[in-house]
């Protein structure tokens, strides 16, 4: 129970942990204050019964402290102009300050979404813009920027292809096949659907097994959801097959595209055989993460599936934009407005910056890095399905458990001390002991190579002083938190100091 | 090239190390059907100069609501954000962290979450919420989904004053899941008739949805509604304006089950609806079932405080086709600018942000009331926005208004019964007493020169 | 010799020290590019005499380099954000948020300084506004914005009094005098601008000496300056007795206004009696310190002594602003332009939001800060010249020397363990071992309380282990450096690897 | 009360603490007479939201060179900032920390000062600078003085070409101290006259002075004039361009004791000339004499490498009346801006910035040689300003050319032997190629239309 800060204990140089906002302040003081009403009295009185008994409890602090409370639980947090930040499957790539200055501009961010076209050339223009380039990117021949992230985007993909199926009377098409190794928003978004997924087992090679692909389709096969690399980071050499298995069975193939950063340039979803991709602007596209969001998902389609895209479309004719609502047609909406339009700007602006050649030559700087980055790790950790690798490869700490009893968790974990944040482990779930390691193209080799020391180090504590793992980490503001009791009696909000210990 | 660090002696080491002759050889995998045989065709790199330069541009093409005086609304407002905000949001701390999965090196993200739940919680009365949804339409879809799954039922109950932009997700969403969408109509008074609610209420409706205020600014008889649900086991899904909160019976009050909402108001552009900040709370017997991420308070192996995502087992990282929603990445940043907002606020930031609004919103009611043959067509209480009648086409006067630089809101001909002269308008603490005041004579030029 | 994230060392959280610069990096690698040039070639050919023989030997780094680099060495610094910074004579209170949002705004920042007048209207609104307010707070008739900074207004102030006296002929006025607890920019200005500085002995209440004074002045004297509050925080009392002495003795009085934040809308340095002023921006109007800068010291200035202001002068007339250059006089002129503009929209701003009343309430609110954490550390400091303080006041450890053998350095380092900067110290240097503390208004009784509670726990610490307070700090980045030895063997640019140890 | 976090409560407490009744009994040292008598009369406090529509509608009544075609420099130029700078600068660590007097919390800001050192000292090719100056103008006052201490001379040369500016500001500064001041005339090529500047130095020139490019744009020949000033014994002050040093000649490399300039092109907005980034460096042994703040590099107790404050003892708050300047505060932040920037330039960088300018530059100078009536009076080479000379009076040009949203250059008129039709026009890297034909045709039109 410390909160340094607080007492008169010293401090932790930037580690120092903050009461709750809930816990500080005091009745009355103030940080905004509201623009005075300079106009006449008027009567504002509203009937009792539709006012609240008491105001909302929210504590009162000044703006320093306000200021002072955040910028201190800021230094809390790893981040990526802090160190390297090799989550698997989440390409956590430099995020340019171009692109939030471009964000912010009044022009874009002061926009509401209920003005006219006329106030909104510029806007619909740049838009647009993003539409095409994905497009030429994907393949596709049409774009909805409207979901909001990745799994948003599958949401509206599925929704675009029920609705295909429906339009030409398929209603038994119900069923979706998933690999076994796929994201967990592709089964749920499925569900969501109205559609079943159907699980598929990967082949021994982590890729697609093509009899366990023929035998699952059928009548009534909506389509396959397949992510391209794979989560293990490989190509789905049989890809062209598979869309031949599915189309061929009446069903339709959607890409979670989430690790396009493999393939910018050198290949297209389209060209592959889907239909339907969506694309996740946070990773591959570099607007930031924002701890959690907002991302964006926006999906590309064939003509055919177009007509079942959200309204309103973006048209252009000699330079004038408009926006059609497709008046009397049934398409599927699944955000109250465009999506999240910020952050399409920012990945507008990425894509100005680095051109046709730049976005080919971050997919071959990913692959490259990823793939010195397994070589280097080789004796170190056990890598799987090395053959192939391009932005990210899965490596298991399982002989470090048989050697030092130490479990990936640990390691992980014991990566914290170092300044480095951990990859992604436990995932893929086909992996035993996993770990997802993606560098991403904006990392040096410099970088690549200190990871590999903090590996050998981390091993060789392992060796000798396994507890040192098994108790990481040791240098972050918290060590390892209780995560068993928190969910055992879930304490969701500030009531009081806490009573969880 | 931007943004790559790679020299061309860093890339002949690492493929030295790697025993290739080129970073072709990488992409050996890729069949030659799958690739583009051109490369991309798009234009080459630019310098951030020459971005910046196009994207200025751009910008300059449109006019916003800096520019331009707003009385738009329809859940999305013209307010103010305070300069402290973004001087935390950008900070790289917080905004190129990812998901806090490890809560060891995420504390700073993971402590705001938690209080912006707190918030969340306090303003709507409901003692658990999650750290935010895309928006208030898919927030509400998925209050809907709690509700259905908690009551084991499949139908639901519309408002006919709720958002139309919100009813078109619902739909989407609900359509597609089986559910039966049933509308419960408003009365003369443009608010929702308990008696059509109960209507249609009967035992396989599992949630029956509230707006308040409701897309005609007006404040729902809440409490009648709420009986009417609670008559038949339904659960009362309020789908509300977290502004009006500051002053308005809080949904906790009226029995609500799950409140939803969209929180832009609090501190986030409008940037053309989008990126948003949906938020979601709910009664404590829901919490299982809530969507998306969740924080909680624990201790860690020294006990010191600290705060980690929990009840995951709910989320599909975890539960994959079983769990109570698809959603990863929420809108985390703006979360954090809604939390900061409402520090920055407080209790009596918040009273006073309400009176803003209050009294802006009767100042202009005031001054349209003395204007003739303008009306205000529902007597009933409002917040902050509202309609008003005019004897003309409500889009020809929008046209008007824009000339002089004022959006003078959102035409509503078609919806919930109004009719071609029906405008909804929305005040905001950012309007000034002048620019009210000329609302009101442009409005009169515009009946004048007809 | 730790350069720990460079090696497979554990991180040292938020408090990594960072290798230079100029050993990061790699040669070809790039962060800016600049814009591509699509016109014809052209012959842009120099003649080689006026070449470099080599180009200059910068680093070469990516953006995410360069960002990591300057966030991480970002986190070294103690600032207004994280936590108290009672530095004496240096006002530092909170900088709001929104000075910067508006000194950003592309009308005001990207201006340039040949533009005409009409370009200008709102900018020299703006400067005249603030001319005006200043003028409105201390009580003059003129001001100038020049001056970039304290001293740099304390000299122009000399240049106007030293013109004053030239334009009367009176040659033989070279003397300024200045007490022994003044500034040292203050007799450094002095001498700078062709004068002689006097020191005059402070009373032992540490105030003027009038009798001191009236020995002093003379046919030789130029003038006077004070520091009122003076750096002990204490009002000179007999300051309008002061101004007749001076004034009949022919000099002007200038007044160093850096401690004004104690007596806005409560004093005017006009009716003290004074000819010039200098403020600084960056202390009492809340514009940040920026490491060292850049700040700005306007002068207020007698309707007399207004014909000495640097040129251009900001008119306006029925609404048009214009910039007379004042032709064929002869005016002092201290910058190339007109100072730091854009701290001076900052101080503006801070003022339109706080108004008249509110500037009152922070002299107010400051003055009980100071005299509240004074009065709660009694008995852990001994506070000299209690009596009258204003926003600061001096404090010394002579005390805990003798009891505990420990020096006011000692303790100051040791409250850097705390998360608390230490207040300014061995300033003034009339009182010994001084400690001078400045809470400032923006800080709240909590951290106020705090502070005490931290002083006392510090002087448990001399008491129980003095040593702990000799060889602090103990968290921070780094422990107390050598600076004898960083002065006997400059080391003042990066040449390699440090051989200084 | 905005930025002030008392409540009445606190204030009670507090006071009760004192023993006082109310707040004004903390002032009663203050006599009457120096009281104002009714307070302040400045308007009251406003909203933030107010605030920033003043001060926004303010800042839209100008016009800068984010919107109009900047040609203007003469010491200050519309050069590109890359975001990365701001982004770096808007942290509270660097923005809101006080000079770095306790280094063990100041390690950040000290080792910023010293890679600025290290930039500048790689750039002027001189083994030592400081953390930086007021402006240039300062920064070569400063620089004079320190030639003229370690001369223990008291007259200085200053060429005919130097920015006026900057003359001026040298005379107040000189004059009081007593320093006289001398002129080395230009030649008819626009540039200083080695044969002139010998006319005037004698024995008491302690202190000559160039400005390269000078005023003009026009590249010295530094050989020439360096060793003119070495043959009596005289110290060379170099102020310079520094993004010229991309490519010119190093002050190093000519001899110059002292290197001074303007460093606002590296990151530093225009903001109508401030705040702007002088910076200072100079030769070894000058070291003792250099004004204002200096880092070094040292070792803490426990052996790691830190940075500290060094060579205080020439500084006003140690030496008083005997510092080497009253300098104190300088640019800290802007100077953190420089440093940031050319850190993202890089050696690469760098030269392609100068290539930027100098392909611009004479891109201009093509199409204006082709301009009938038109000329380049001076023949010398250039970095990225030159001299026009047009038929007709420059004053005239600029305000048709602002009319066309060119802001074409600073007349000359009566500067250094030039006429009311020359005018001084920079063209930085910004220009693009349509910009600057557009420059073209605008002059074409102007000549035209007379
Ligand atoms: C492969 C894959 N698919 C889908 C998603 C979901 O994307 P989002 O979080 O944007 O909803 C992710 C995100 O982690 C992913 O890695
Ligand atoms: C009393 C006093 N006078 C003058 C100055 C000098 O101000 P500046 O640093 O802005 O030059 C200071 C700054 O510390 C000061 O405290």
């Amino acid at each position: 129970m410390s909160h340094e800060r607080q007492g008169a204990t010293p401090a932790r140089w930037g580690a120092d942990l903050q009461t709750s906002l809930f816990a500080k302040g005091r009745a009355g003081r103030r940080a905004t204050t509201m623009p005075a009403w300079r106009g006449d009295e008027v009567d504002v009185r509203l009937p009792a019964d539709a006012l609240r008994a008491a105001p909302a409890d929210l504590p009162s602090l000044s703006e320093l402290e306000v200021l002072r409370h955040y910028t201190l639980l800021s230094n809390l947090n790893h981040h990526i102009e802090r160190g390297l930040y090799p989550l698997g499957s989440c390409t956590m790539k430099y995020n340019p300050r171009l692109n939030e200055k471009v964000a912010a501009l009044s022009g874009f961010a002061s926009l509401h979404p209920e003005q006219d076209e006329a106030d909104l050339q510029g806007l619909l223009c740049a838009l647009k813009l993003l539409q095409d380039a994905l497009c030429e990117i994907t393949g596709f021949a049409a774009c909805s920027l409207q979901p909001a992230a990745g799994a948003h985007g599958e949401y509206l993909g599925m929704q675009v292809i029920r609705a295909h199926h429906l339009e030409s009377g398929a209603t038994g098409r119900t069923e979706v096949l998933i690999p076994d190794s796929a994201h967990g928003t592709n089964p749920a978004s499925v569900v969501l659907t109205g559609l079943q997924p159907r699980m598929l087992k990967s082949g021994p090679d982590g890729k697609l097994d093509l009899d366990a692909l023929r035998a699952a389709v059928g009548p009534q096969t909506a389509g396959i959801m397949i992510t391209n690399p794979n989560t293990l980071g490989l190509f789905e050499t049989d890809i062209v097959e598979v869309a031949r298995i599915v189309h061929d069975a009446g069903g339709l193939l959607y890409m979670d595209g989430a690790n396009l950063n493999a393939i910018l340039g050198k290949a297209k979803p389209a060209l592959m055989g889907f239909d339907v991709v969506h694309l996740n602007l946070h990773k591959t596209f570099s607007t930031p993460h924002g701890g959690g969001g907002p991302g964006a998902g926006p999906i590309c389609v064939t003509e055919e599936l177009a007509r079942f895209l959200p309204p309103p479309l973006i048209r252009e004719r000699e330079g004038v934009y408009s926006l059609d609502a497709c008046v009397g047609e049934c398409r599927p909406s699944v955000h109250a407005y465009q999506g999240n339009t910020g952050v399409c700007l920012r990945a507008l602006t990425y894509i100005l910056r680095l051109g046709g050649d730049g976005l080919t030559r971050v997919s071959e700087r990913a692959v490259l890095n990823a793939n010195y980055l397994r070589k280097r790790l080789e004796g170190l950790l056990t890598v799987r399905h090395a053959e192939g690798t391009l932005h990210e490869f899965i490596a298991t700490g399982s002989d470090w458990k048989d050697l030092y009893g130490v479990r990936t968790l640990d390691i992980a974990k014991r990566m914290l001390d170092y300044g480095i944040h951990a990859p992604t482990i436990y995932f893929p779930l086909i992996v035993d002991e996993a770990i997802m390691i993606e560098p991403t193209e904006t990392e040096s080799k410099e970088t690549l190579d200190r990871f590999v020391a903090v590996v050998a180090a981390i091993r060789a504590e392992a060796e000798h002083d396994p507890d040192l793992l098994r108790t990481a980490p040791h240098t972050t503001p918290v060590s390892r938190l209780d995560e068993a009791a928190a969910a055992r009696r879930p304490d969701l909000s500030w009531l009081g100091p806490c009573n969880c210990g | 090239m931007p943004y790559t660090p790679h020299t061309a002696e860093d890339i002949r080491e690492m493929l030295d190390v790697l025993g290739l002759e080129s970073v072709d050889d990488l992409f050996r995998t890729l069949p030659a059907a799958v690739r583009p045989p051109a490369g991309l065709d798009l234009p080459s790199s630019l310098s951030e100069e020459e971005v910046w330069r196009v994207m200025s541009n751009l910008a300059a093409l449109n006019a916003g609501q800096d520019e331009l005086v707003s009385f738009l609304g329809g859940g999305v407002y013209d307010a103010a954000i305070p300069a402290a905000v973004d001087a935390v949001v950008s900070r790289s701390e917080f905004l190129t962290a990812y998901t806090p999965y490890q809560p060891e090196v995420s504390q700073g993200t993971l402590q705001v979450i938690y209080e912006w739940q707190t918030f969340i919680t306090r303003l709507t009365g409901l003692p658990v919420a999650n750290a935010s949804m895309y928006d208030g339409s898919t927030a509400l879809v998925e209050g809907i989904r709690m509700a259905l799954g908690r009551t084991g039922r499949d139908a639901v109950v519309l408002p006919a004053a709720l958002n139309p932009r919100h009813r078109r997700v619902l739909e989407t969403n609900l359509a597609s899941e089986g559910v039966t969408i049933l509308t419960a109509a408003a009365s003369p008074a443009g608010t929702t008739d308990p008696v059509a609610l109960r209507a249609v209420l009967d035992g396989k409706v599992g949630a029956v949805v509230i707006q308040n205020p409701n897309h005609l600014g007006l404040i729902e008889p809440v409490a009648a509604l709420a009986a009417a649900a609670r008559e038949v086991g339904a659960l009362l899904v309020a789908s509300v304006n977290p502004v009006s909160l500051s002053l308005l019976k809080s949904p906790a009050e009226y029995g609500a089950a799950v409140a939803t909402g969209e929180a832009q108001p609090f501190g986030v552009p409008c940037g053309w609806g989008g990126p948003l900040l949906g938020f979601l709370s709910c009664a404590d017997d829901l919490k299982r079932l809530i969507p998306g991420r969740v924080v909680g308070r624990t201790v860690d192996h020294d006990g010191r405080e600290g705060y980690v995502l929990t009840l995951q087992t709910r989320e599909q990282h975890i539960r994959r086709e079983k769990a109570t929603s698809n959603i990863c990445s929420n809108q985390g940043l703006n979360m954090a600018r809604g939390t900061v907002y409402l520090a920055l606020l407080g209790a009596e930031g918040l009273r006073e942000l309400g009176a803003a609004n209050r009294v802006r919103c009767e100042a202009l009611r005031v001054i349209l009331r003395g204007i003739a043959g303008v009306t205000l067509p529902f007597a009933g209480p409002v917040f902050n926005e509202f309609v008003v009648r005019l004897p003309r086409p409500a889009r020809e006067f929008r046209a008007f208004a824009r000339e002089q630089g004022i959006l003078a809101g959102i035409p509503l001909d078609g919806f919930a019964g109004c009719g071609v002269g029906d405008l909804l308008v929305a005040v905001t603490e950012r309007r000034t007493a002048n620019e009210i005041e000329r609302y009101g004579s442009v409005l009169r030029d515009f009946l004048e020169t007809c």
